[in-house]
């Protein structure tokens, strides 16, 4: 099938690829844009390890066509520490010991990224609801929620 | 799991998508895509084209137009949630979006692909049957409207013809009088229900005027609870009425087992569900 | 002379044993900078794909590659007859038996591997996959273990049918694997007979699969020039890999080079040594170019190791005050289509003959029988020590039972037969020494926390009302680091662990262990330990896991053998160089050793205040200034083969309220007391336990792998096998208890999964006990509200009051 | 998975004329909108073809089918088919038992029960729609039948049969033909089926 030219921004960068309609977002960040932090995990849009950034959402890069993201915006979690260090929810996970073996965390921190935009003071029970589209088999999700609490602190008071 | 191959269209309008349609043979229209992209990436579904009508602001939005809200069928989950009107007009629908699968799922999930795709699992169709809405359906030879009371015919059926594409959902505001509930049992987030119900009634006094039972998954479409709205309808509801309608719940229900349960533990969920929807409903509507 | 506050910061400054310290892993993690089996990249690397078989059981009639071969981007498609010179169509289990690598003229189970297709990316792979043309022949399905050993039951393994052993012990029949017995039978029935009360209690421990969100795979390079392998695997032991791959392709283990980079979680999954890594290693071999396979989460569900699948009647004798006489275990294992369980290689049961738990019984006897079905080969320690976690759910249930029938509260029958503090070390009726521990302390603390009093009452109160409220409690012990060589060996090699440490000038340390983290956060805590038998800070101390050029050799990362073994290695690797270290400061302060002291991070001279060298000046001595006749440096390796297990144990206590009408089960509340001995990071062990106990509810809530008839595994996506979200996920509440080990250089035990063994018997307690006072004594998991429902319905409690 | 079928389809028409169409198997084959007989080994050994269509999903099988036994006494056929579909993830086996009885009415009534077998991909993802699938693709092939035989006839009926024969869409599409029995407006069916949205 003949593969189409792509532009898109990821993390603040223009990039180009090309791509066979077919081939997954999660495929071209990782194969052919080299940034491998976002992972794959179940391939039916239900674990979530895969969550990126597209246009401002949190979406699952295992379940969208990389032609669909021609002309958008994209962050991974290799966006999302900035020249004055890490963001606030990884700094956060570090200090709550949110993460274990690290596989579910990049699409986790993507996800709590986006979800404190969307809820900047968050109760447990709306933590529990906005990132239970992703999984984790390690932290049995305890430290993860301290973790978003007290990002949301840190950032409230930045 | 790798989709096979196929063409893809990006529709720049939705008489683009229809032509698109029309013109090729085995073509698929793409919205949210978890439903379809899944099945093309376990290659149970390959179509030779995908058009994907993503781009198309003129599906997206929600509008209030007089006693009707119009939502554009590429609206997704999340935006229904958002919605000040719905939250105003049609609240029924903000509660139902809340329950569909996960954040990053209602982000791409529309409710035009969620009622237009056929799988009795979906959340919306028996939404849109207890609402009393109505769809605005184009093709090549122009738009019609169709109420969702007729239009779910089967699992993986329903009453768009063949290049057509469902632009717009009507949902009446909620009159005075009026309640509504929505319980859903599920074995997790981002499973289908084991059994759905979302129930609006309007209260004349003590009196119930209208009474509409919608039923998920539990029949091979989404369904209506009709003999048990007879039920109800015309009643003071008591307790003892709402166990006579969910008695005609479980008749209704015509369910296939799977790992969610059996056709009795289905059948019975179907009843509960809806027992606890129309109490919510009379409550909601007595406050 | 140093002030106590002066002490206190020397002290915190080491981040040692005991500190909460922040994970060294974290920062790469967090920024994506983990480096997985999948973000392994080669030049002119190819993709591995697999054709595998939509039957249970069939002969394959052909094969047809042609169409693949035809594919633009295709470059091989390899069968069974490919292999068959290289002899690498079957491949040895760790217990002993073989497993196809690629299906030999008929497949066993549904998924089985049948060919393998390499091509120049995933995607054509997959579109080669599909143009394999596979002719099968169906044959019988066995499903049923039950109906395995039965005279007219279909012979599975051909291959195996004329053996009488298939690697442990004598066989009754072709589908039949292997007795194991252990105990005194005559002495038990003895114990029966003359019993003043007796239970029994049927049981099935479903088939699981402990699903790490990283699916298994692997990304193998042969060197045609240099005739040098390198394997990128997703292995909890890459050195027995490496030793494995040696046996099978004769390539000289100096010449193997096996990695086991970062790995998205194990669980026990990742143990075992699976056909596509032998695949991806041929295919490697016979191109001459590095090939990556990865499998999708149905091949994981479907294919690799699972966990328990034991059908277990329970038998207690007792006196009637509940004091247990003896107990009697029989057990049909599931083993599946080929004997791949990883355990101790001795053990086909594992260490399931700990099902004496906590409990002083003077006589027991277990009877394991293991047979072959159609179905995927399993029986790995999801998160737990081999089969230990079956061993607890019997004897917790089986007590549980026992305490109904004598109207015995289950707190008090317990504490009636705990073994008790002064009868330590203990030795169960079944040959374990029990090293350490205190069981009623550890209860009390329990009981007292959460008012379980209180609760009883609650409960009653709710009864009267018609609702249903149940309190599961659970008083656990485990057996976890395999293991003395004596009893524990994998192909011959016995289950120590190692560790290397080097010292180097200006104080920093580089250490390599044989151990492999897959988020125990061994880096971090294996420099602690280092840290304080050193006095040398956290923050300089390196460690390095996973590469078998570099690390010393060790058995891996699985039945919490890390602490327990890899620890103990590290303690005694450190001890050797503090000891060389004491002569050097003598040395240096022209002292003998004698008259030398060891505080925290220096050597004192007794009573002579300001006589000292810190460990970091006797560091840079080492390689400029040593005794006379002392070789330069400051490094050590121990090679630690443990005397004993470590056996940490605990009490639980789940609260449960049951929905009547839908079955679901809300869990109120889950109190978990650990006691793991010495703590050298509390923090992480309060996140080994939040996670072992969310794998717990995972397993007892909804984990299972249902086959039909027809050998068809049901579910086998992330739709259908349950992994909790954050939503269902309940609060979890930790505490603790600590009694050494006497024989651990630390006094550490295991722990990461004592919450997974504990928890589950525990759930189910919780949920039977809100049915306890209508006469139910046991419930199957999984617990999903379907099957609670069923339980209620026939007990017509969901029936309306209206 | 095993799913179990008992049907009765009314023939208006003869039970002989019944008979002798339900011993034409390339014929009664056809009765299965995109089946088709695609080789004949011998007058009980054939090759077929199928393609089924529910929704978005597609599968194509192609398999056996052998004639277990045909008994003129009972006016009984009993046929095996055994098929994969073409990527070899899944197979299905239909046992099928098939009778002629004849009615009161002059008419017949062409009696069937079927044991389908589905195994591989299709049952692992597919279980919850089996059933139904299974049921409305027997519904199909039975009113197929039906009118296969009328047509044989003269008048009316025939005539209509015949339309309806020529109408039937190229590949099976189980579930909204077997709605169409169901709610008994075959004209419908056409365009039915195919949802317009992902």
């Amino acid at each position: 099938m003949a593969k189409q030219h792509i532009s898109f921004k990821l993390n603040g960068q223009q990039v180009d690829a090309l791509v066979e309609p077919r081939e997954l977002l999660v495929h071209t960040i990782r194969e052919q844009l080299s940034l491998t932090g976002t992972h794959i995990g179940c391939e039916t849009s239900h674990c979530g390890v895969c969550t990126v950034d597209l246009n401002g959402d949190s979406v699952k890069a295992c379940t969208v066509l990389s032609v669909q993201a021609n002309g958008g915006d994209v962050i991974t979690v290799e966006g999302l520490a900035d020249a004055e260090g890490l963001n606030a929810v990884q700094a956060a996970f570090i200090e709550e010991h949110g993460l274990q073996c690290g596989f579910c965390t990049p699409g986790m921190l993507v996800r709590a990224h986006r979800f404190l935009q969307e809820n900047p003071d968050p109760t447990e029970e709306e933590i529990r609801w906005g990132m239970s589209g992703n999984l984790c088999r390690c932290t049995g999700y305890q430290n993860i929620i301290k973790a978003v609490k007290s990002a949301a602190q840190k950032l409230q008071q930045a | 799991m790798i989709p096979g191959e196929f063409e893809y269209h990006a529709a720049s309008s939705v008489d683009d998508a229809i032509r698109l349609l029309s013109a090729h043979e085995d073509a698929k229209i793409l919205a949210g895509g978890h439903s379809l992209l899944p099945m093309m990436k376990l290659r149970f579904a390959e179509p030779a084209h995908l058009i994907d009508i993503n781009g198309l602001s003129e599906l997206k939005g929600i509008q209030l137009d007089g006693d009707t809200v119009r939502i554009g069928a590429m609206t997704t989950e999340n935006d229904l949630i958002a919605s000040e009107i719905l939250q105003q007009h049609c609240p029924l629908l903000v509660d139902a979006a809340k329950l569909v699968a996960d954040p990053q799922v209602r982000n791409r999930g529309t409710i035009g692909g969620d009622v237009a795709h056929g799988d009795p699992g979906n959340d919306h169709p028996a939404v849109m049957l207890a609402l009393d809405a109505e769809f605005v359906i184009r093709g090549a030879n122009g738009e019609r409207v169709q109420a969702a009371n007729g239009f779910f015919l089967g699992t993986y059926w329903n009453a768009l013809e063949e290049g057509e594409l469902m632009t717009e959902i009507r949902v009446p505001v909620s009159k005075p009088g009026t309640g509504y509930g929505y319980n859903k049992l599920k074995r997790k987030t981002g499973d289908y229900a084991t059994a759905g119900s979302p129930v609006v009634l309007i209260l004349d006094g003590d009196v119930c005027r209208e009474i509409r039972i919608g039923l998920t998954n539990v029949a091979p479409m989404a369904i209506r609870a009709e003999a048990a709205e007879d039920a109800l309808r015309g009643q003071v509801i008591t307790e003892a009425l709402i166990e006579q309608a969910a008695e005609q719940v479980m008749a209704a229900c015509e369910p296939a087992e799977d790992l969610r349960g059996d056709v009795e533990y289905k059948t019975h969920m179907a009843a509960e569900m809806a027992r606890r929807s129309i109490r919510d409903a009379l409550a909601r509507a007595r406050s | 002379m140093a002030t106590a506050e002066e002490e206190v910061s020397r002290q915190d400054a080491l981040q040692g044993i005991g500190c909460s310290r922040k994970r060294k892993e974290d920062p790469r993690f967090v920024q994506g900078k983990g480096n997985y089996v999948d973000d392994v990249k080669m030049p002119g690397m190819l993709f591995a794909d697999i054709v595998r078989s939509p039957y249970a059981h069939a002969r394959i009639k052909s094969i047809n590659k042609e169409k693949a071969l035809a594919l633009p981007g295709v470059h091989a498609v390899l069968t069974a007859d490919d292999l068959k010179p290289l002899n690498l169509h079957w491949m040895p289990t760790l217990a002993g038996d073989v497993q196809a690598v690629l299906a030999d003229e008929k497949v066993h189970m549904q998924y089985q591997e049948v060919a393998v297709v390499i091509a120049d990316d995933r995607y054509i792979a997959a579109d080669a996959v599909d143009l394999v043309e596979v002719e099968y022949e169906p044959l019988p399905v066995l499903v049923d273990p039950h109906k395995a050993l039965d005279p007219d039951a279909p012979i599975l393994r051909e291959d195996a049918q004329d053996k009488d052993t298939v690697g442990q012990g004598p066989r009754k029949h072709p589908n039949h694997i292997f007795t194991w017995e252990v105990g005194d039978e005559a002495a038990t029935d003895r114990a029966f007979d003359e019993a003043e009360v007796t239970v029994t209690q049927e049981m099935y421990y479903p088939r699981v699969h402990p699903s790490p969100l990283e699916t298994c795979g692997c990304v193998a390079s042969f060197d045609k020039v240099k005739g040098n392998l390198t394997l990128y695997i997703t292995s909890q032991a890459p050195h027995v890999v490496r030793t494995v791959v040696t046996l099978l392709s004769g390539i000289p283990e100096s010449k193997v080079r096996v990695i086991s980079p970062d790995i998205g979680g194990g669980f026990g999954n990742k143990v075992g040594i699976y056909p596509g890594y032998v695949t991806a290693i041929v295919a490697s071999i016979v191109l001459g170019r590095p090939v990556k396979w990865i499998e999708d989460r149905m091949e994981h569900l479907s294919t690799t190791a699972w966990a328990r699948d034991y059908w277990m009647t329970g038998e207690l004798a007792a006196d009637k005050d509940g004091r247990i006489k003896g107990l009697r275990v029989g057990v049909l294992a599931d083993h599946g289509a080929f004997n791949s369980h990883a355990q101790p290689t001795k053990w086909p049961a594992g260490f399931f003959s700990i099902v004496t738990g906590s409990y002083d019984i003077p006589t027991a006897y277990v009877k394991v029988d293991g047979v072959y079905t159609n179905k995927s080969p399993g029986g790995v320690a999801y998160r737990c020590s081999f089969r230990v976690t079956e061993a607890v759910y019997l004897i917790e249930r089986t007590l549980d039972v026992l305490a109904q029938k004598l109207g015995i509260d289950k707190a008090e029958i317990r504490r009636r037969n705990f073994v008790k503090p002064e009868q330590f070390p203990y030795q169960t009726a079944l040959g374990w020494e029990l090293d350490s521990g205190d069981y009623h302390t550890a209860l009390d603390k329990v009981l007292a926390a959460v008012d379980y009093a209180g609760l009883r009452k609650e409960q009653e109160e709710k009864r009267a009302k018609g609702e249903l409220m149940g309190i599961g409690l659970v008083t656990f012990t485990e057996v976890v680091g395999a293991g003395p060589s004596k009893s524990c060996d994998i192909l011959g090699v016995g289950m120590f662990d190692s560790a290397e440490i080097r010292v180097h000038p200006t104080g920093s340390v580089i250490a390599r262990m044989g151990t492999i983290t897959q988020g125990q956060g061994h880096q971090t805590t294996y420099a602690q330990i280092i840290a304080s038998e050193l006095g040398l800070s956290s923050e300089d101390i390196q460690i390095e896991e996973g590469d078998t050029d570099t690390a010393p050799y060790g058995l891996g990362t699985y039945g919490s053998r890390s602490t327990p073994v890899g620890g103990a290695a590290t303690a005694v690797a450190a001890r050797k160089i503090r000891a060389k270290a004491q002569k050097i400061a003598a040395h240096m302060m022209e002292v003998s050793e004698a008259d030398l002291e060891w505080d925290i991070d220096r050597f004192k001279v007794k009573g002579v205040p300001g006589q000292e060298k810190t460990m970091k000046e006797v560091a840079w001595a080492a390689y400029n200034n040593v005794p006379e006749g002392m070789e330069m440096g400051l490094e050590a390796v121990d090679y630690y083969d443990p005397p004993n297990f470590t056996y940490p144990f605990g009490t639980y206590l789940c609260v449960v309220d049951i929905d009547k009408y839908t079955g679901q089960v809300h869990v109120k509340r889950f109190y978990a007391l650990d006691d793991c001995g010495t703590r050298i990071n509390p923090m992480i062990i309060d996140g080994q336990i939040h996670g072992g106990l969310n794998e717990g509810f995972a397993v007892a809530m909804g984990q299972e792998m249902p086959y039909d008839e027809e050998g068809n595994l049901l579910g086998n996506t992330l739709m259908d096998y349950f992994i909790p979200t954050f939503v269902e996920t309940p609060h979890w509440e930790t505490d603790y208890t600590v009694t050494p080990s006497p024989h651990h250089p630390l006094g550490a035990k295991g722990v990461a999964e004592s919450p997974h063994v504990g928890s589950i018997p525990c759930f189910t307690a919780a949920i039977v006990d809100a049915f306890s006072h209508l006469g139910v004594t046991h419930m199957d998991m999984p617990h999903s509200a379907y099957r609670v429902w069923q339980q209620l319905h026939e007990l017509g409690l969901d029936k309306k009051r209206a | 998975m095993q799913v179990n079928l008992d049907k009765t389809f009314p023939i208006a028409a003869a039970g002989s004329s019944a008979w002798k169409f339900l011993q034409d198997i390339p014929g009664v084959a056809g009765c299965m909108p995109g089946a088709e007989i695609t080789e004949t080994i011998d007058d009980s050994h054939y090759k077929g073809a199928v393609k089924a269509k529910v929704g978005p999903a597609t599968m194509a099988f192609n398999g056996d089918i052998e004639i277990v036994a045909v008994d003129s006494e009972k006016r009984q056929l009993h046929l095996i088919g055994r098929g994969q579909d073409t990527k070899g993830t899944s197979s299905a086996e239909m046992d099928l038992n098939a009778w002629v009885v004849d009615t009161d009415d002059g008419h017949c009534e062409l009696k069937g029960e079927a044991q389908v077998k589905v195994t591989g991909k299709a049952a692992s993802l597919g279980g919850r729609m089996m059933t139904q699938v299974s049921d409305q693709i027997l519904n199909q092939f039975g009113k197929n039948f039906a009118n296969n035989v009328m047509a044989l006839g003269e008048g009316e009926d025939a005539e209509e049969a015949r339309e309806e024969l020529a109408e039937q869409p190229k590949e099976l599409n189980g579930l909204a033909f077997a709605w169409s029995v169901f709610l008994g407006f075959l004209r419908s069916l056409f365009g039915g089926g195919k949802s317009s949205a992902g």
